[in-house]
């Protein structure tokens, strides 16, 4: 079976084969022999083959929490978390033509992260922002929360006024 | 003592709960609509309803609250911190209902919780303050007269909500140009978080240290302070890692900020648990900031370093025991220990919060660790409530010793399915500066440069790792659709933010 | 040192790598066939197999463990407690494979894990010991040549393997008719645990209690007392309970028992960690009874009322440093802590052995709580070895604070799926002798009466709770089956033990 | 709902309505309203109506493991563990008629509780014993562990010898 797999700023391609008890996972050409163990709907004990050994002795204790889209994760290592998009062979490529998934490029829909209310709009349809600049503060959990631009381009639509209480996942505003 | 209400949620009504447990003292939780199921409500005696999620409408009614208690029979009401522990009025409900208010005097929380008049009492303990107005600037007060105020005191200023605390309403000012924007989002934060928008100006310390002093104060007249607590760790103004003791304050000036913070509380006839706030110069002198007539959330760390339990002398000095605590060993450390606030935010997107269910929790243990949590598997984090979910406390023989169990206890903590701030401690504890104790209240945001963007360095090995873990996973998943592959519904805010910052 | 193999498994072995993770320092662990999802596996760094779950193919191969231990690269070994912490060939090959053992010299456990040579070594040290033979009882010796030395020692009296410990070979002999049936018991039970038959014979004291002092010694000749140990609560000569410091030792007979350890220990040139078990008589007089010459299962409460890492400095003084510690402080207890060991056992079902998966798991948490435990939600409990899956810890101001806090912990924990021996604490800390500190050796025995009958006293009012509860559960349950409705495989071993011992 | 609940030495019956948002659980003639909540599949939390105020306030934080027989679980209330078995009503009556199940009375069929050697047999064929004499000595988990009768009886057959190695549920002896 092999995979497409999205972690940080790369997309590897990774391939699983079961080899008798164990399986044998090839990432970017190389192939590591792993003894897995499920030691939980959601938690893998995994012996993994180091480098120089041949015996998979490196212990790793993986745990993963299922995000909304099927096939992404967030994987637990150690007391670090990384999301991660496992997709069959090929998808990624695919996204990209048509321009969405997580490496696409399309126009970028603000929604509101979890219901609350609009403190301030911070620019109107028209203006161009820039990468990481501040477009609306929403007020949640007693703080106030600034959604930022995830790149350059310019505000097409504002869907919201100050004031306004918003649900989780409403339009607030478009940049294309 | 027969029966305590504890007029709170979440962690520390579990643990204000444990503690009476610890006394064999009967408990009363209260809870609103989306906390039904909460951790506090499965651990206490009996559980009441206040009112719906909005804490306004439930854990700020002090009425409902007042009726639960006596309907209860219970004889006594803990606030916990946060809510409606600061507050006077609720404090004089309670005496008037009869009931005993584990915490200070009304009188003591009106005085103390007004940042001015708290200034005027320390001056008059002899204890300096920050250079600022002594008056409240109601939001009344026009631009112009709020900019002249300010050019007396000078810029770089801090801008700060009378009724304040725990950073909200609080803006920091570089030059005119910035007060009228500042003073209009510190005074709609006041007026949101605690209805009032007055604010005053305070002179900005340079890089200074935030110490504070913990203090008991019995109805015997006895004060007591204890060992100091590091709180520079801040983001926002909000602590986010504390330690105790700190690597700035010498067995003298110990004794100098110890007698200071006793004094102000002795001039003001303070009663119960209470902590003062100083900000430490670079020189070495320090300045009184305010006081909080309650417990703090870090409390913890002086439990683990002098072997108190703060919320069961609460409980004792409420009922009229006498401080019988050797005044010698509450200053004498012995041991070193930290705190992280594990808040249920995504320090990869800004710090968003991240509310929904725990779709998994692993909590460490061992030697040296302490976990005050109100978090449990299967668990919902609201969204109307302050995202803290636990205190991880670890302490050692001394500071890297402590420091090495917090490395080791935050590599074994998982919550998932909601994003915390776990990795983000395992990041500072890691920075070189903040191992070699070179910080001030302004590390965090110097580090993060405004961004958490330094957070997503993680090392490529990692990377490899947790694909090759995702992929054998996904392999290895029986067919069957199982619990925590199917997102719960609250996950789908997830999606918004995702997009919002990607 | 860079990198230790832990020579164990379970939860000291969890304890061991924790230790390691505190002092940056990687970890190996070996795992048997049906250890290979075990906790102390998936925390360490490396996991080696070792063989089938049969302890002597796996735990107990000195060669493989070795072996694993060079492959590795590692460059120490500590071998925990059980297995091969006490067996003089395994520390004898390490040092001839060049690797460090975390322990005392094999001249050492030889010299001190013979009974009856550990008995001339404490009366070399001016040390006096129980009444009993010099020389050990080979599984050659005739009944009658037994029944002889038995008479000159009188009875009643305690038959105890020569290479025993953890009160396995023991039993207690009232009368010479009872000796012979004693005496095969013992034998095979020595044979099967030690590979030795040897035995020995000592006078019984009666009502004693069961103290020790731990002990470290550094390669610079420090050796180093502790405040006592406290550990009469035994059941079938099996520490349940043990508590720091002991009700009935004063601050005079600390010095005394303290000095006479280490004195026994400077005597013998004991390095690293061990301890000296004494019996304590009614009239204040102790005698020597034995030498663990290794970590005990009960370090923990010694660590929370000194405040010391002992596994740390186990690996500290294997390294070359020297005993930094102030003595003084060693011997002034800092808190009173109590531990109980929570057994995979039915209470109420004469003890049996419970092993099988645990379906559900809650620990407990908050202040004075410590949990070293190797079972996890989901892991299994296996039939091969020893059935203690935790060590439940908790210490406070006092003994009574250290005990509610033990109990309040109690009511936490839940664990789910197999039967523990939860409620046997609950009851143990109930009874009014033991909350008077009136209790020695034969407490248990003496409360239980043989049998855990005693302990089905539940009041009518819990079963009505429990009778609801299980209503509302099964009414609202949702239809489909759940994971943890459907039995796992391992769960049918207890129909066999619910029928035999209905 | 009607069940039939036996904990300790006594058969309770128990019937469960929905009444909007809450239960009312009838208990031996008494009913209490109860507030339930699921906190996972295993556990619930319970508030119950304590016998003087009318509000359901008394916070029960129950959880179960379920047993190998359907219907038999373990309750874990605050540190007790308590062995219950839920049944349709009118079973256990049932039972008694034919002498099996939890409170019959037929003969005592002694099982290995787990994989283990017997160490020692201690009755013969024929013997008479007494409740809680003890039958047969297994050893697992490094421990020597004695079946004892249930009850008064005699030895209808020995099925093992010393030193055998016997499966969990293996039948070693009978009393009658």
């Amino acid at each position: 079976m092999t995979y497409e797999i999205a972690v940080g700023d790369r997309i590897r391609t990774v391939s699983v084969v079961r080899k008798g008890a164990v399986l044998h996972v090839t990432l970017d050409g190389q192939t590591h022999v792993v003894d897995a163990r499920r030691v939980s709907e959601s938690a893998m004990s995994l012996l993994v083959q180091n480098g120089k050994g041949e015996a998979p002795v490196q212990s790793i204790d993986a745990a993963f929490a299922a995000r909304p889209t099927a096939g992404d994760f967030d994987v637990y290592l150690a007391g670090r978390s990384l999301a991660v998009q496992v997709r069959q062979a090929g998808t990624f490529g695919r996204q990209k033509k048509d321009g969405a998934g997580a490496h696409g490029s399309g126009p970028q829909r603000v929604l509101a992260p979890m219901p609350g209310k609009i403190v301030r709009v911070l620019v109107k349809a028209g203006d161009t922002v820039k990468a990481r600049q501040g477009l609306v503060v929403v007020e949640a959990m007693k703080m106030e929360n600034e959604l930022r631009a995830a790149r350059d381009g310019r505000v097409r639509e504002v869907q919201v006024g100050e004031g306004q209480s918003v649900d989780a996942g409403a339009v607030l505003l478009v940049v294309e | 003592m027969k029966k305590i209400l504890i007029a709170n949620r979440g962690e520390i009504a579990v643990r204000v709960i444990r503690a009476c447990r610890d006394m064999g003292i009967g408990t009363v939780a209260v809870y609103s609509e989306c906390d039904r199921a909460a951790l506090h409500v499965r651990l206490a005696d009996e559980a009441w309803p206040v009112g719906p999620s909005a804490p306004r409408e439930s854990y700020l009614c002090i009425d409902k609250i007042i009726d639960v208690a006596k309907q209860s029979g219970a004889d006594a009401v803990h606030p916990g911190y946060g809510f409606l522990a600061e507050n006077e009025d609720f404090a004089a409900a309670c005496r008037d209902a009869g009931l005993i208010f584990i915490g200070p005097s009304p009188e003591a929380i009106t005085l103390m919780g007004s940042k001015t008049a708290a200034r005027q009492a320390a001056i008059k303990a002899g204890v300096s303050v920050v250079p600022g107005t002594d008056e409240p600037l109601s939001d009344q007060t026009s631009d112009a007269d709020v900019l002249a105020v300010a050019e007396r005191i000078g810029y770089p200023l801090m801008l700060k909500a009378v009724a304040g605390g725990g950073g909200k309403g609080m803006r920091m000012v570089a030059a005119p140009a910035d007060l009228p924007g500042a003073l209009r989002a510190a005074r709609s934060e006041a007026l949101s978080a605690f209805g009032d928008g007055a604010v005053y100006l305070e002179r900005r310390i340079m890089a200074p240290r935030h110490i504070e002093i913990q203090l008991l104060g019995d109805h015997h007249g006895t004060v007591l302070p204890f060992v100091e607590r590091e709180c520079s760790i801040q983001r926002r103004h909000q602590k986010v890692v504390e330690e105790s003791p700190s690597l700035a304050v010498s067995t003298d000036l110990r004794r100098r900020m110890t007698s200071a913070a006793a004094a102000v509380a002795r001039g003001v006839g303070y009663t119960n648990a209470g902590t003062i706030e100083f900000l430490l110069d670079a020189d070495g002198s320090f300045y009184f900031l305010e006081m909080n007539t309650r417990l703090q959330v870090e409390h913890p760390i002086t439990e683990m370093v002098t072997g108190v339990d703060l919320v069961q002398w609460q409980i004792r000095i409420a009922r009229g025991e006498k401080l019988t605590l050797d005044a010698e060993s509450l200053l004498t450390p012995k041991a070193h220990a930290i705190e992280c606030r594990i808040y249920a935010e995504d320090p990869e997107n800004g710090f968003m919060p991240s509310p929904g269910r725990i779709q998994g929790l692993r909590v460490p243990q061992g030697p040296g660790v302490r976990d005050d949590s109100g978090a449990y598997e299967g668990g919902e984090v609201p969204i109307f409530y302050d995202p803290m979910i636990s205190k991880l406390i670890t302490w050692g023989d001394d500071r890297d010793h402590a420091l090495q169990r917090m490395r080791r206890a935050l590599a074994e903590y998982e919550v998932r399915g909601i994003r915390t701030t776990i990795p983000f401690f395992k990041w500072i504890l890691d920075d070189e500066d903040f191992k070699a104790g070179r910080f001030d209240t302004s590390f965090i945001d110097r580090k993060l440069g405004g961004n958490g963007s330094q957070l997503q360095a993680i090392e490529p090995a990692h990377e490899d790792l947790a694909a090759l873990a995702a992929a054998v996973h996904v392999f290895t998943r029986p067919a069957r659709r199982t619990s925590d592959a199917t997102p719960p519904p609250s996950r789908w805010k997830d999606a918004g933010r995702a997009e919002a910052l990607r």
